[in-house]
């Protein structure tokens, strides 16, 4: 056989095989490479970093299982930082009908109940349904959309809430998610109301909120698995993000090298399809 | 116990969905109607919350302290059921009230925010004073790209070679996407293993690739 | 209510609104009909059937897994249904067998009443089969996707058309075409699908290609009159960015300022 | 009788959007009222939307086991599910119950990710079979998509320093460039959409022109 002939062929198994090899060998033997931070996951930090007492803290979340091994690392590691700062009051609302499951086991993980008190330090809205209309309806007023929370307490009897209407009173709001929801928070809240607007992203959601980022209507995005690893290290609580990111090293090298192969065969066999 | 049931129940249905990278057979099959299943099901529960807590209360509320605006909730809630008289042949015309008021409300909605959003906060973000190299690039970049998105026969031409280099910008752009994309998939992937890999979830790999190669072995046999 | 960019939201809103109600009048009135440029992509449409029709095989169409109303998605599952349209009478008049994968049942009266009438255009509405020729599978989109898949293995189709609003199931979609040799012409505005079309397509039609092939494909002026009402705002974009820089580079920012009030 | 339901739809179409584009620029106390109230009962009838799905999967299922079709052990096994989840969920009054949760965290969790995960397999077969140079568009694709490959993972950087700084480069230029004018693209194009659908040009998303 030749060296075109083996190039040529279609090693599907073989490549498979390969990829997982690539995962599976860095997570049981980590190499340790160190993780840079992106200046995107930075300017969150420093924003939630600098927040003061009294300031409402919202986050968006629209993590499924499909997402939730990219975003959910983000999304607890921003939770994580926001109950570290004193006397910030923090919302959460859910944009996807699985959300409200992972903003609970956030809420378990972190001992939310232990370390603050409900209704008065944070709250759980719970998922809305209704897409655009649901976070401009929030943005709105909150009072006229909802009547109960997540656990069906009326909204009136949560303290917390009393002079909080709507996007304006909101100092940031952080939307986890790999859907439209962070474009509706954009259009309803930041585009509305001047609202200081993050995201936590998968990755294929990146791209264009670049451009929004330096475009100045953003101030910062946690970019998957990556991102959530950065945070990870800023606030100095290693997680899952930073366990994975070798293997992710491995892998894309994986990826390269057949993306080179592949071209190989392609030129040295004729150019042929 | 139940951890345990737990922790190899999900690995059995990460490996039985892997299987598919083999080939299209039963236990891809079952995994695929059970996430279908349970995802719907998700749904239902999740709407009849949401129809009590955000229709259904106010209604009643309204009813007890004769507020209009309350009571009129119902309006929403009979759109609502005429949703579902798109499946009926005779009464399809009447859910195209309630896909009207949801389209409408949804489109203009979006339509607004986008202008200021996507067109306005673009252009203004576009705009950078060309004073060296790498912002004429981006400008002139920008500008070829929309060009790109022109169809009218005269204006096309009339631009000449510009809309292709827009199209490259693209393919670029695209190329960032691809990037990305490749590492969210993996991401995903490691979360999975997070879960396969830790003992004795491991145990179930060896059996689900032995299954896969005894199915390979019988299925060459059958050919000769 | 609008706080900051509220003139320049009116002013840009009216004024774009105006050109393109202008145009979209103009061409409904046959006063003016703007000639939309043929897209290679159209093209490449032709070339796949006459290849199918050449094997004798059949050739698959899928126009999205996005309802009809979806917000987002509902211009890409109109002009998938318009190429469909254009598709079906192409494939009756060559003679090639048609399967139409939909994954939801609102969308599926619409496309079967579209097939049906290109089989009836050309004489042959004997040759359209009930639930045969277009196929209801399932509005879940993995579901759809292995249904769609084992079609094009079992028909063993010789082209594939992907429109409409796809998500993370258009990889697998495209890529199970790819490996049964089928060749593929994709078409979306949901950026995150485009690369993966273009990786395994033999062409793709990037993001509003696929508005301006389904106006050029339509028999409705005002299709063509609202794309050249588009072509005038992006011009007026472009201007404005160039405007914007040039008078940057000496220090004014009328522009940017405009845009902020 | 449908013409009058026609004519009501195109009117809801044309009133709603007036309304809630007036109150994007307008500060007046009522049409924010009327605003709110739209923008509200326009989540009901998403909540309502949510069964939908369920409907039509229910009805496709049974009919396949009804009529016995080879594959409707599948279906059984789909509605199943199904109920066995609307059950839980109902009865427990909570999709965050611990039994819930239990039952969520077996089933949909692993399945999901997986199903979402196998593209990464998928991509990977793509990448050495059909990602070539063919032409300058797609030998662009690619060099971009490998040097951003070098700056996401950080063993770019470990390799040479010059890789993610160049990867960078070219995630900036596209940022500045190509999805800034395919945002720009699709603001104008949802503009244009929505003009159509709401002067009644486009009636597909109302179910066709019938």
């Amino acid at each position: 056989m030749t060296v075109t002939e083996m190039l040529g062929r279609n090693y599907k198994e073989i490549i498979y095989l390969a990829l997982f090899a690539s995962l599976v060998v860095p997570m049981i033997r980590p190499i340790g490479l160190p993780v840079p931070i992106d200046k995107t996951t930075a300017d969150i930090y420093n924003r939630v970093d600098a927040l003061q007492p009294g300031d409402v803290v919202v986050l968006g979340s629209n993590i499924g299982a499909a997402i939730y091994a990219e975003v959910y690392p983000q999304y607890i590691a921003i939770m994580e930082h926001v109950f570290r700062k004193e006397g910030v009051r923090l919302i959460l609302v859910d944009h996807g009908t699985e959300a409200p499951i992972f903003a609970e086991r956030a809420l378990t993980e972190l001992n939310a109940a232990g370390r603050k008190t409900y209704g008065v330090d944070y709250v759980h809205l719970g998922y809305i349904a209704g897409d655009e209309a649901a976070i401009s309806g929030l943005c709105r007023d909150l009072h006229a959309l909802l009547q109960v929370d997540y656990s069906g307490n009326s909204i009136s009897s949560l303290s917390m809430l009393d002079d909080i209407n709507g996007a304006q009173d909101f100092t940031i709001v952080i939307d986890f998610t790999a859907s439209a929801d962070s474009q509706f928070w954009l259009n309803q809240a930041y585009a509305t109301y001047g609202t200081a607007i993050a995201f936590g992203l998968t990755a294929v959601k990146v791209p264009d909120a670049y451009a929004y980022y330096t475009a100045g209507q953003i101030f910062g995005i946690v970019e998957s698995l990556k991102g959530a690893a950065g945070y990870e290290i800023l606030i100095g609580r290693p997680g899952i993000a930073a366990k994975g990111m070798d293997a992710q090293s491995i892998a894309h090298l994986l990826y390269i090298v057949l993306m080179i192969l592949g071209n190989l065969a392609y030129f040295m066999g004729g150019k042929k399809k | 116990m139940t951890d345990l049931i737990m922790a190899l129940g999900s690995t059995a249905l990460i490996l039985m969905i892997y299987t598919i990278l083999y080939r299209e057979n039963p236990a891809f099959r079952i995994g695929e109607h059970l996430m279908v299943g349970a995802t719907v099901g998700h749904a239902v529960v999740l709407a009849v919350f949401q129809i009590r807590d955000l229709a259904f209360l106010k209604v009643q509320q309204g009813m007890n302290t004769g507020n209009l605006g309350q009571m009129a909730y119902v309006v929403p809630i009979l759109l609502g059921v005429a949703l579902y008289l798109q499946f009926s042949k005779a009464y399809r015309h009447i859910a195209r009230v309630a896909i009207a008021f949801m389209l409408s409300v949804g489109i203009t909605l979006s339509a607004r925010g986008l202008i200021s959003v996507n067109v306005i906060g673009q252009i203004k973000g576009a705009i950078v004073p060309l004073n060296n190299v790498q912002n004429i690039v981006y400008t002139v970049g920008v500008v070829c790209v929309l060009l790109y998105f022109v169809y009218e026969e005269r204006l096309s031409k009339a631009v000449g070679p510009v809309p292709k280099v827009g199209r490259w910008l693209l393919m670029v752009t695209m190329g960032a996407y691809f990037a990305n994309s490749i590492m969210g998939r993996l991401s995903i992937v490691i979360g999975t293993l997070d879960t396969i890999l830790p003992a004795p979830n491991l145990y179930l790999i060896p059996v689900a690739l032995l299954i896969l190669i005894a199915d390979a072995w019988t299925r060459s046999k059958k050919k000769e | 209510m609008l706080n900051q960019g509220i003139v320049s939201w009116v002013i840009i809103t009216f004024l774009f609104s105006g050109i393109m109600l202008g145009v979209l009048y103009l061409s409904s009135t046959h006063k003016y009909i703007p000639k939309i440029r043929e897209h290679p992509g159209i093209q490449a449409i032709k070339e796949a059937l006459g290849r199918a029709t050449e094997m004798g095989k059949p050739v698959a169409y899928s126009p999205g897994t996005s309802t009809l109303y979806d917000t987002k998605y509902a211009g890409d599952t109109a002009a998938a249904l318009t190429i469909l349209g254009y598709t079906a009478r192409q494939a009756v008049k060559m003679g090639s067998k048609l399967i139409v994968g939909i994954a939801q049942p609102t969308v599926l009266p619409v496309a079967e009443e579209i097939v049906r009438q290109a089989y009836r255009a050309e004489n042959k509405p004997e040759e359209y089969i009930e639930e045969e020729t277009v196929q209801f599978y399932s509005p879940n989109q993995w579901g759809f996707a292995t249904s769609y898949i084992g079609m094009m293995h079992r028909e063993k189709v010789a082209a594939n058309f992907i429109f409409g609003g796809h998500a993370a199931e258009a990889m697998v979609i495209a890529e199970s075409g790819a490996t049964i040799g089928a060749m593929q012409v994709a078409g979306s505005t949901n950026v995150y699908q485009l690369p993966y079309y273009l990786v395994s397509c033999d062409y793709t039609l990037i993001g509003e290609d696929e508005f301006a092939a389904a106006a050029y494909l339509s028999d409705n002026p005002t299709h063509k009159g609202i794309i050249f009402g588009q072509d005038i705002t992006k011009l007026i974009s472009a201007a404005l960015i160039i405007l914007g820089a040039i008078l940057a580079t000496f220090g004014n920012n009328v522009v940017k300022t405009f845009l902020s009030t | 009788m449908s013409q009058i339901f026609k004519k009501t739809a195109s009117a809801v179409l044309l009133i709603v959007a007036v309304v809630l584009t007036c109150d994007y620029f307008i500060k007046d106390a009522t049409l924010r009222a009327v605003a709110n109230d739209m923008n509200n009962w326009a989540v009901v009838i998403g909540a309502f939307a949510l069964g939908l799905g369920a409907y039509s999967l229910t009805v496709r299922h049974t009919r396949a086991i009804y009529q016995k079709r080879t594959t409707w052990p599948y279906s059984a096994l789909l509605l199943g599910t199904m109920i066995v989840f609307i059950g839980l969920g109902l009865f427990t009054g909570s999709v965050s119950s611990p039994q819930y949760n239990w039952i969520y965290t077996l089933i949909v969790q692993p399945l999901s990710s997986a199903l979402y995960g196998m593209n990464a397999f998928f991509i990977a077969s793509a990448s050495y079979r059909a990602f070539r140079a063919r032409s300058i568009e797609s030998g662009l694709l690619l060099v971009a998509a490998i040097f951003l490959m070098l700056l996401n993972a950080p063993i770019g950087g470990v390799i040479h320093p010059i890789l993610p700084q160049i990867g960078k480069m070219i995630w900036d230029l596209s940022g500045a460039t190509g999805m800034r004018a395919i945002l720009i693209g699709i603001g104008i194009g949802t503009l244009a959409i929505g003009l159509r659908i709401i002067i009644g040009q486009e009636k597909t998303p109302l179910g066709g022109a019938d």
